[in-house]
């Protein structure tokens, strides 16, 4: 599926909740499905800085795509990763940069990705473009 | 007791908010605290009445704010105790305030001289003291802290001598809410003939200080956590200190006589007070400082202690909740974990009940370190609360740990 | 031309006051602006609806505030046409700008660097680089002004080489309005590898400025001389600039990670922001500032150009009344002195008949010195002035005039 | 006479007039009175400092009173200064220190005496009771 396709079912999805508590706990059942990262791989080079939850963030680029590993130490930012990671990954560098973020506010959960909360959030996503940008000049 | 919360709280229009269709439940006052109408309406009313630089005017406009401004300055000298008028320098906030005074002493300093902070400390009132001391080569020492969060006055004791030149300590901790023993503290250092910065940043909303009494060197504090408006705070020294201290920033009315060769300085408290300053925001710190003496400290004391006791007690009673500086000496703020989660999740669903609460490290990294915990749920508690919220609190909390569990 | 005085002057309440009876007449505004009603209301709503600390808080209110202080330097860096949002650094104004500047170079320059000021400055261009050199021994050479109070580009040719580390220069004089060639500065000194600082307190509020097309590599401004709030400012540095320069006050917000033995800085813009902000200013900065562009840099500048004609043609017909930095290129500001008569005279009789004006030396010793004056009567123009106003202003001298001989 | 008396004949001698404009051009007459200070008692020494225009004073003690000579470079403040001198000159320092400075606001001259002024008054008064303190202890 394109990431087009992926962000449209995922807005559909949350349109199906009547309150923000039904919203909550969809998220946190994702990041309860969500694989936990390894010790080692929870390196200083994969942290995400500015955290008030750290988030560690990792790619690697095989096949043309980028595959990307995230974890964090709160549940609810667990959780949004684990929607970030169903639209972002496995996508090709180009297709990751000319997609377009906006359906975060659509799905209402806007409020976790100002740079104000300083989970992370927000960088984790700058830092995916930023990969995408650096592999697609491979 | 002549307090009645209810009408005070119609004094501050922001509690009329909703947040997420819930009455907002402001619990984030070591933040900064709520502004009441009266310091709301004299920054418009300075704007649409006598909006003009000060100091300098020939003209009424100018008279007049210079007046207003240097009112101000003089119910800080009053409500503190301050022995001059000239001893209150007004500046951006606290951490201004701070970096006047290390930047002062950068060089009075050598390397065998020697500071001490408490363990206790916000980053403002550390990392001014570092970038000075990699400066000057001063060393600095840290008085640690016991398992509940108190300094270990002990270990001060002994870490001061003769070197030692200045001590730095928080009046309150703005993350556990722990009062520290600023008196005795400031006895020995005076002993050992040190000089003593107290950062009031956390105790100025919440009890009198009278600076004469306590013999306190320097004494810093903001605006916005006193009913005040951002962008303000101000620096006390003792006149004889401040005569002696370079100035921070050069600038107008910083200076008596320019020309390219050389300058002299003015007389405190200009030689501070470099360029423009907050005009309207000094102005209405005055008329907050005055909102709060109308509703008095004695009864904002009772009222506040009152309030943390019962939501300490009523906190306790949630299983597997833990408080940090869980000790006699405190006020206002209640920091607590619950096992197994992180304080950042329990902060986002209190925002969805309508509470403000701050999460995280609160500016303290080196407590957390000390606690090896990635930060703390911070309730900070002001007169504008009430019991109700604490139970409203006290549900949400429950609710949030069992989404979560 | 889209632009009616009439209608904008009633956006400000101020113009409504009677000064001694009379209306108020402001030809204060190079000191300080007036403020128009949507940025008062901005403060107020703040305070009503969202006030919170910035950048870490988890709940509703602090996300707001932080979208709208953060919204503001947006605003900012598009109507400065800054490469990069980090690259706008709030700050308390103009002298705290120019001071974050000459603090970074303290340790960047030493003896055998120079550094190059204007003989135009106003203090706060003048003293943060005397402290500075007075610490690395960096020599500071100045521009040398002609008797009209231009400054003499040959001179600042020959000034430069390549030992010039800096050159700062304001791009309007804040005492004689000339607007200095600040184009050919920044050619020339880059030609050396020099840096400039354009210090834009008088400038920003007259005419659109384009910080990449001029390729500046500093720029400094206040928000209370551009109809915004007393108490902020920014600072605009090219960012590998800012990067490379030490942070001048240490506290929160500006560290990525504190313990006691070291700490990391954060990066731009919170290095330079330390601790809570005036984040009402800030935000009611960005509010003057659309304010602005609504009205129209260009349809500003065409109407305070006309002005400026219209009053230095009055006002040269009055018996002994010598213009100081008589001009082409200028912009709203005329200094002034009469013939046997002491300017504070004349700025005292003036206020009462409701006009404000200012007299002395305007933070600018230096310019004094070289008219071998005491200071100066001031008229400084905005776009809330009137042709009506001019010629009350000329039938006031008069009078004055008749009443000091 | 006592300052008390003088300042209180002062106070009904301004109520006479009926704008700023007669209170002003008595001032300037009363400026035009007041002898000029010599150019060699205009030294670093008995200049007032903070002022825009400059205020010169000067004390001398005898005979148990002080005499005071004062000038300034504007017209209006040279009339204030003579205003202050037949309150205060050739008074004793006890008189001096016990006197009140608040008739300056009855004549409706207190703009020029606010600290704002930047003209020197406000430091010359302060300088003038300073000089009665100084002296009171010989
Ligand atoms: C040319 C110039 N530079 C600097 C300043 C200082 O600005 P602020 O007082 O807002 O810091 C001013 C203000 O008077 C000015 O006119
Ligand atoms: C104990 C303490 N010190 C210093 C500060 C810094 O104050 P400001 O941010 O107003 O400069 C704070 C504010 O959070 C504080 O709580």
């Amino acid at each position: 599926m394109t990431i087009e396709n992926l962000q449209q079912n995922l807005i559909q999805d949350f349109e199906f909740f009547e309150d923000w508590t039904q919203k909550y706990e969809y998220m946190i059942e994702l990041s309860k499905g969500l694989d936990k990262m390894d010790q080692e791989m929870k390196s200083d080079k994969n942290i995400i800085k500015g955290c008030q939850s750290k988030v560690w963030l990792h790619a690697d680029y095989s096949d043309g795509k980028i595959k990307f590993l995230a974890d964090s130490e709160a549940i609810i930012t667990r959780g949004i990763i684990a929607i970030l990671l169903m639209v972002f990954n496995n996508k090709t560098p180009d297709e990751i940069i000319n997609s377009d973020i906006s359906f975060i506010e659509k799905i209402g959960l806007k409020e976790h990705l100002s740079p104000n909360r300083a989970n992370g959030l927000y960088s984790m996503i700058k830092q995916i473009k930023f990969y995408a940008i650096a592999y697609s000049k491979n | 007791m002549n307090f009645n919360v209810k009408n005070i709280r119609k004094d501050f229009p922001i509690l009329k908010k909703k947040i997420n269709g819930k009455p907002l439940i402001y619990f984030d006052n070591a933040a900064t605290s709520q502004t009441p109408k009266c310091v709301i309406d004299s920054i418009s009313n300075y704007y649409n009445n006598y909006n003009s630089n000060i100091h300098r005017g020939v003209h009424s406009l100018s008279e007049e704010a210079t007046e207003e401004y240097e009112g101000s300055r003089e119910k800080i000298k009053q409500h503190f105790n301050a022995q001059f008028k000239e001893e209150i320098i007004f500046t951006s906030g606290t951490t201004h305030s701070i970096n006047i005074v290390s930047n002062g002493f950068l060089n009075q300093l050598n390397n065998n001289d020697e500071i001490i902070v408490s363990g206790l400390e916000h980053h403002s009132n550390i990392v001014p003291w570092q970038m000075m001391a990699k400066k000057n080569n001063a060393k600095l020492k840290v008085i640690p802290i016991d398992d509940n969060g108190e300094l270990k006055l002990d270990d001060f004791k002994r870490l001061i001598s003769n070197k030692t030149k200045l001590v730095f300590v928080n009046h309150v901790s703005n993350t556990l809410g722990i009062i520290n023993p600023i008196e005795e503290i400031i006895t020995v250092a005076h002993e050992y003939g040190a000089l003593v910065l107290i950062d009031g940043a956390q105790s100025a909303a919440h009890f009198k200080i009278d600076f004469q009494k306590l013999d306190v060197d320097f004494y810093t504090a903001s605006a916005h956590k006193l009913c005040g408006p951002t962008g303000v705070g101000f620096l006390f020294g003792k006149k004889r200190l401040l005569e002696k201290i370079d100035p921070f920033m050069g600038g107008g009315e910083m200076i008596s006589d320019v020309t390219f060769e050389e300058t002299t300085y003015a007389d405190l408290p200009h030689k501070f007070e470099a360029g423009t300053p907050n005009i309207s925001g000094v102005i209405a710190f005055g008329v907050a400082i005055d909102y709060m003496n109308k509703i008095g400290f004695d009864n904002i004391q009772k009222y506040e202690d009152g309030l943390l006791n019962y939501a300490n007690s009523k906190l306790k009673k949630i299983d597997g909740l833990k408080i940090y500086g869980d000790v006699k000496n405190k006020t206002s703020v209640i920091s607590f974990n619950i096992e197994g989660i992180h304080p950042y999740d329990i902060g986002s669903i209190l925002d969805k009940y309508g509470i403000a609460v701050r999460t995280g490290q609160h500016c303290t990294q080196p407590i957390m370190d000390h606690f090896k915990i990635p930060g703390t749920v911070r309730v900070s508690l002001s007169f504008i609360n009430t019991f109700e919220e604490i139970d409203i609190l006290f549900d949400a909390i429950i609710k949030a740990q069992s989404m979560l569990s």
